[in-house]
């Protein structure tokens, strides 16, 4: 009686988990691969069997391939704004100042309090391209403001600068508390040999600290291009014409408004793949390479 | 044995969660004779919302056996429309509902719904209720492709041109040179020439309402014998004059709220868009402005296609229906649909209201009203298609972003009205 | 001749800050201006003739109370979610070897790169069929588990030294007690944190929501904004705003509160 | 200040950290090519001292000066001096190999040199086996060694080592003093040192400063650290097992314990009359019969066989507890013995001042 209970009760500890995620992720995905062969309005009673064609025209369809190429985009401003930039600033408030590091943690971390769409309606209103007050300082000084709304890639700029707004405090801290983890003489070891701070910094720091910054560059695309998704409905819906679309929003513009699940199905599979792909690599560079530093 | 007993525990606590989880959400069943009625609306807080509720708790106290609760659907009549989709999917449609004029067709080829006729058959026992109401005029507008009335018109709006008369003033450019598109061009090229800034905003919401403004009144038709037929000469001829006004920054290119900020910010001196607007417009800008009615080509008329929605009944059992064809007459009785014109900023849908002195009174006060109401002479039913209605109208709005972004106007309004057309066989 | 150097970085830190805070003063400023003001003095922080207006006018054209308890009741239910199933998941693995352990692992994690879309569409009917649109609990179910919280949970686990909980085995002390007397309250600067993370996340939730709840009377704090989007009849920004100052104060008392814990226990999640 | 080596001079450094000082004062010369050792107790300033001379850590006021020029001044170009850490600091991305070059890299010594001077310090710290391994992958003693490699590559005129032996076992630390007293010997550096080993800094300091409380207390050659601590402090720091302290007064000639003469003494020009007498433990004479007229009788209370030496611990009639050493166990314990002492052999201390007044005679 007593080692078998021993051998199912972590099975006990965790049934809750493994019930949710069964319910509400596994069964979900397969669900949604097995809809992504069909043509089906939500509510239609049959469904069409059209087999390939959703996951052709994914990649054959003009504003689907506008679309991938816009999410492309998404990404490079994420990696820049989201990842690189933070990553800088902790770099700077790590090594480079002594005082005042909590006061910058405690301030940065603030707007991430907020919720995206306080945030978009703030900024949408502050970057009126004609009437806002950021345009009309700048006619003052000489600057037209470009209307960005008209423009796929600046209405993507000012998406993923509103997105910057908030989540640049939480990578700031996660990327600066990776770095703590450095041991503190290495660095008089280096002032000592009069290494230079970038130096060392390029060659020691970073590749130490590589586990922690794939983990964050991966989770910044991934769940910034779920991020973007409140601004892009707020501010432009996708457009102008798809110009500010991406993958995650156009799956559920065919899902919620064109009601076309099949479709939305099908980026939705492709998009997971992508992410996949991603996680793969976070795991083979991460478990790998943390190893033979510990 | 400890264990086990630690595992009875840990069982019974699952359990009891899942119980909480699924206690909370079972039918809730009312036995007693009130009839329950949901009634889905599009109006914010900042536009009839407030009106709406007060309605509604009107009808209630005022009616003991019918029970009204009243449900904001965001994102406009879009928004309504895909939620009644997904209510019909999980089988919890409303019993009421407003419906925008350019799902009609959509509306009335996806969904159960009652007619208003066989509703005052059914209830009334006659039709004096609706032909002693609505002119011929306005009830055409509730009409599908095969002519059947499908609901009854309930908020009508026609497009109007807010001037900001400061800017006008200090060009010195007379109102009535506004009546006709070439006079707007001509202003605002002053205006910009002089001052750099714009001279008209067209509103580009979510449907392309105003766009088929402009081209009706350039003699063009939108549809003909259910078939999409926008991109004739005319048609094509007056989306270029305003291509080119938008390229020559004569006419400011951006999405709805950042336009109509602009406008009440003084940035720009004019903005054609619906009457809805006007008391938002009158509280917020620090400007003189006013209104002046939707202007037409030289050499042809103006017709523009009405605003607004109408009511319809989606219950599908009998004694919903008959709760919510009472609720219905109530809210087109004069005083009701003067509170329900004054809360929105729509017209009054039935001739009595419209007459009624109330409402004399409140166009006296707000005297923008009042190209509205001449307008709605020359509206015609907004153009909705019978079949993929949603993607029909995604199909112009692309076409206007693409336009409005350079494309050539020929072939990308041809693109369109095809693949619309492919869709309608 | 190290002070100079040091002055530039701190130039550039401050901008960031005012980057950072200056939307949120314009927001708080604009809360209390007219309608007419908002437009005509975009620029003065300080309104010209401040007013009370909009938060009268908020609470009486919307439920307040009932919004901010809709938010509550959400975010409560999503955050004692993610740490019941996060602890009792960590604990599993922190104790037990068993079968297939780092491959559940690696599911779990995995699961914080499944992008929301892909599960958009079958939980919208999952929900529907359990009749729980327009209800929070519909938008709750969902989200009960987080592999995030697991992760953390997890690592700092993993900083308790076997010989604590060996210790605790010898004088046979029941699994139960272990849990509850020895491993909780070693975590609870990590529950109390990742519990504040997850709470502010649910209560700042716009997408998952817009999607189950339409009808007013069930709308959560985010979704009442859009209520203020309405292009048809303008935006009323300044109503808006008041919404999102009040909306922002219970995250902030928390953030106040916990912000030590917070800070610190963000590191952990990342740590590898 | 010849080319291999430098002088290093402290001038008036003190160092406070939020509030309270760490070093008030300090003065130091530290000769050309002298191996000097800091010794103290933990949190005596020591490495603070010696991070201030690598310019890791700003003085609050004072100077320091490398041959003879002011650290501020000079651009400090990281080939002056080498430190090695107490946890190594080695860099754990790097093989041995690029440990040791690193630095030569970065200030673009030729390659062809820098593989000749690498091999060469992996060859005498026998380490060329390991040139290829992370330093995740190597013991203590051989981090320990990889440290002291990298300071030893740059050939720096000045070398500092910051308690570099105390995380290894103690078997292996003797070895490494002597590598370190052979690198001392071969390449001539200017060596600061610091530990809290008082056997090390015996073993290897030319001369030894000892440190408490920010203060030098002494500093001179082992030998009279050892047998002329200036003061009480020092005395008791140096030396295991410690120096015996009693209380003594002074009668005429004699000191007297509690009414028992134990020592004979010249007295020139000793005017109070009680003291603090110190007695290494080596220097108390144990005798089963009176060897002179002074000897006091004390009971064996227990005996520690170390092999090289045996301990014996003593009680006085007045019940305090002295500590002899003897080199041959023949005693028992409980026995009751005699212990003589002399006055070459003991150190006379103030009451009050607890320095060392040398019998009275200064030198």
């Amino acid at each position: 009686m007593q080692n078998k209970n021993k051998k199912f009760l972590p099975f006990l500890y965790l049934l809750p988990t493994a019930i949710l995620l069964i319910v509400f992720l596994i069964v979900p995905i397969l669900y949604t691969f097995y809809l992504s062969f069909f043509d089906w309005n939500l509510i239609a009673p049959t469904k069409e069997f059209v087999g390939m064609r959703n996951y052709l025209e994914v990649f054959t369809d003009p504003v689907n391939q506008k679309v991938i190429l816009n999410t492309l985009i998404y990404i490079v401003f994420l990696v820049v704004l989201n990842f690189l930039f933070p990553y800088f600033i902790s770099l700077i408030v790590k090594f480079f100042i002594s005082k005042m590091q909590g006061a910058y943690k405690v301030l940065f971390f603030i707007p991430s309090l907020f919720s995206l769409v306080v945030g978009a309606m703030v900024f949408t209103w502050i970057l009126n391209p004609v009437s806002g007050p950021l345009a009309y300082v700048l006619k003052n000084v000489g600057i037209s403001m470009p209307n960005w709304s008209n423009s796929g890639i600046l209405a993507i700029t000012v998406i993923c600068f509103i997105t910057n707004w908030k989540v640049f405090g939480y990578n700031f801290i996660l990327l600066l508390t990776g770095l703590g983890s450095i041991p503190k003489n290495i660095i008089d070891a280096a002032k000592v040999d009069g290494i230079p701070k970038w130096r060392l910094i390029w060659n020691v720091i970073l590749p130490m600290n590589q586990g922690i910054a794939i983990y964050v560059l991966i989770l910044t695309i991934v769940q910034g291009l779920q991020y973007v998704f409140t601004p892009i409905n707020v501010i432009t819906t996708g457009g102008p014409y798809y110009g500010s679309s991406n993958m995650i929003y156009q799956t559920y513009l065919n899902a919620f408004v064109l009601y076309k699940t099949g479709t939305s199905s099908a980026l939705a599979i492709v998009t997971f793949v992508i992410f996949l792909i991603l996680l793969f690599i976070e795991i083979r560079f991460v478990e790998r390479k943390a190893k033979n530093y510990a | 044995m400890k264990n086990s007993k630690l595992k009875k525990i840990l069982l019974m606590l699952g359990i009891m969660a899942m119980a909480v989880v699924f206690a909370g959400c079972g039918k809730k069943t009312s036995a007693s004779t009130v009839k329950h009625i949901t009634y889905w609306h599009v109006n914010a807080q900042t536009q009839g919302g407030a009106a709406v509720d007060d309605l509604v708790k009107k009808f209630n106290d005022t009616h003991k056996n019918i029970k009204v609760t009243a449900k904001y659907n965001p994102d406009m009549y879009k928004g309504l429309m895909q939620n009644l989709q997904s209510a019909q999917a999980s089988g919890k449609v409303p019993d009421i509902t407003q419906v925008g004029w350019a799902y009609d067709n959509y509306f009335a080829s996806n969904f159960k719904y009652m007619t208003p006729t066989d509703a005052a058959k059914k209830f009334d026992g006659n039709n004096k209720f609706i032909d002693g109401n609505f002119t011929k005029r306005t009830l055409s507008f509730a009409k599908d492709s095969k002519g059947k009335l499908v609901g009854l018109p309930y908020s009508l709006s026609t497009p109007v041109l807010f001037i900001n008369k400061d800017i006008l003033s200090k060009y010195n450019i007379k109102e009535d040179s506004l009546s006709t598109w070439e006079g707007i061009k001509e202003a605002s090229k002053k205006i910009h020439d002089q001052s750099g800034k714009y001279g008209l905003y067209i509103q580009e919401p979510g449907d392309t309402w105003a766009q088929q403004g402009i081209m009706l009144s350039h003699g063009a038709d939108i549809q003909k014998g259910g078939k999409a037929a926008f991109a004739s000469d005319n048609g094509v001829g007056a989306y270029k004059y305003y291509q080119e006004m938008v390229t020559s920054k004569l006419a400011l290119h951006t999405p709805w709220a950042q336009g109509m900020d602009s406008f009440v910010k003084g940035d720009v001196a004019m903005a054609f868009t619906t009457i809805a607007q006007a008391s938002h417009i009158k509280k917020s800008a620090s400007f003189n402005a006013s209104a002046i009615a939707a202007p037409h080509f030289e050499g042809h008329k103006t017709v523009v296609p009405v605003g607004g929605s109408m009511l319809a009944i989606t219950a599908q059992d009998s004694e919903q229906q008959k709760a919510a064809w009472e609720f219905e007459k109530w809210m087109y009785k004069a005083d009701a649909a003067v509170t329900w014109s004054k809360g929105t900023g729509y017209l009054p849908p039935t001739k009595v209201a419209l007459e009624s002195s109330a409402f004399k009174d409140y166009v006296k006060e707000n005297p923008m009203l009042d190209p509205a109401v001449k307008t709605l002479d020359n509206a015609v039913p907004w153009t909705s298609f019978p079949k993929k209605g949603l993607q029909a109208e995604q199909a112009m709005i692309d076409a206007r972003d693409k336009i409005l972004s350079g494309s050539d106007v020929k072939s990308t309004l041809g693109a369109a009205q095809d693949k619309i057309n492919a869709e309608q066989k | 001749m190290l002070k100079k150097k040091l002055n530039l970085w701190h130039v550039l830190l401050i901008i960031i800050i005012l980057g950072a805070i200056f939307p949120i003063l314009f927001m708080v400023s604009n809360s209390f201006k007219t309608l007419r003001d908002s437009y005509g003095t975009m620029l003065n922080l300080i309104p010209l003739h401040p007013t009370f207006e909009n938060y009268s006018l908020l609470n009486k054209q919307v439920n307040l109370l009932g919004l901010t308890w809709n938010t509550f009741l959400m975010a409560t239910m999503v955050t004692v979610g993610k740490l019941l199933t996060g602890l009792l998941t960590a604990y599993a693995f922190r104790s037990y070897q068993f079968k297939g352990k780092m491959l559940i692992y690696l599911i779990f994690v995995s699961t914080i790169f499944v992008p929301f879309t892909i599960v958009m569409i079958p939980n919208y009917l999952v929900i529907s069929k359990l009749n729980l649109l327009n209800n929070i609990i519909g938008v709750a179910l969902p989200q009960l588990c987080d592999a995030t919280g697991i992760m953390i949970f997890l690592k700092t686990m993993e900083k308790i030294p076997n010989s604590l909980i060996d210790a605790a085995k010898i004088d046979n002390i029941p699994n139960r007690k272990i849990f509850f007397n020895i491993v909780v309250p070693i975590l609870k600067p990590s529950i109390v944190s990742v519990g504040a993370i997850f709470f502010i996340n649910s209560w700042n939730e716009y997408v998952w929501p817009t999607l189950i709840l339409k009808d007013k009377s069930s709308f959560t704090l985010p979704l009442a904004l859009q209520n203020y989007i309405s292009s048809e009849g303008g935006t009323n920004f300044p109503l808006a705003m008041a919404l999102s100052t009040i909306m922002v104060v219970l995250p902030l008392i928390i953030y106040l509160i916990f912000q030590k814990y917070i800070l610190n226990s963000i590191s952990n999640s990342g740590l590898k | 200040m010849s080319e291999s080596n430098a002088t290093i001079e402290l001038k008036g450094i003190s160092k406070n950290f939020k509030k309270n000082t760490i070093i008030d004062g300090l003065d130091l010369f530290v000769n050309a090519g002298e191996f000097l050792v800091l010794l103290g107790p933990s949190g005596c300033g020591k490495s603070t001292t010696l991070r201030m001379i690598a310019g890791l850590e700003e003085p609050s006021s004072g100077k320091v000066l490398i041959d003879s020029q002011d650290r501020n001044q000079t651009k400090d170009d990281g080939h002056t001096i080498a430190m090695v850490f107490q946890d190594y600091a080695l860099y754990p991305n790097m093989t041995v190999y690029q440990n040791l070059e690193y630095a030569l890299k970065v200030h673009k010594v030729p390659s062809k040199n820098r593989t000749k001077l690498i091999e060469n310090v992996l060859d005498t710290l026998n380490l060329t086996k390991y040139r290829d391994r992370l330093p995740s992958q190597l013991s203590g003693g051989q981090k320990q060694r990889v440290a002291v490699g990298r300071g030893m590559v740059k050939k720096s005129k000045i070398f500092l080592l910051d308690e570099p032996l105390s995380n290894i076992d103690v078997q292996l630390r003797e070895k490494a003093r002597d590598e370190i007293q052979k690198l001392h010997v071969t390449n001539n550096q200017t060596i600061v040192y610091v530990t809290h080993d008082q056997l090390e800094a015996m073993a290897l300091g030319d001369r030894i400063a000892v440190m408490n409380q920010g203060i030098i207390q002494m500093i001179d050659i082992p030998e009279n650290i050892y047998n002329q601590p200036t003061n009480l402090f020092v005395a008791k720091f140096i030396g295991t097992p410690q120096i015996n302290v009693i209380e003594v007064s002074l009668k005429s000639n004699q000191l007297v314990l509690d009414e028992t003469p134990i020592m004979q003494i010249q007295k020139p020009g000793l005017g109070a009359d009680s003291y603090y007498l110190g007695i290494r433990p080596e220097s108390l004479r144990c005798s089963k019969t009176k060897q002179t007229d002074l000897s006091f009788t004390v009971t064996v209370e227990n005996i520690i066989d170390y092999g090289r030496f045996v301990q014996l611990l003593l009680v006085m009639e007045n019940s305090h507890h002295l500590k002899a050493i003897v080199n041959n166990n023949e005693f028992k314990v409980n026995e009751k013995i005699f212990v003589t002492l002399e006055q070459t052999t003991s150190i006379l201390f103030d009451l009050t001042t607890e320095k060392n007044l040398y019998w009275g005679n200064y030198e």
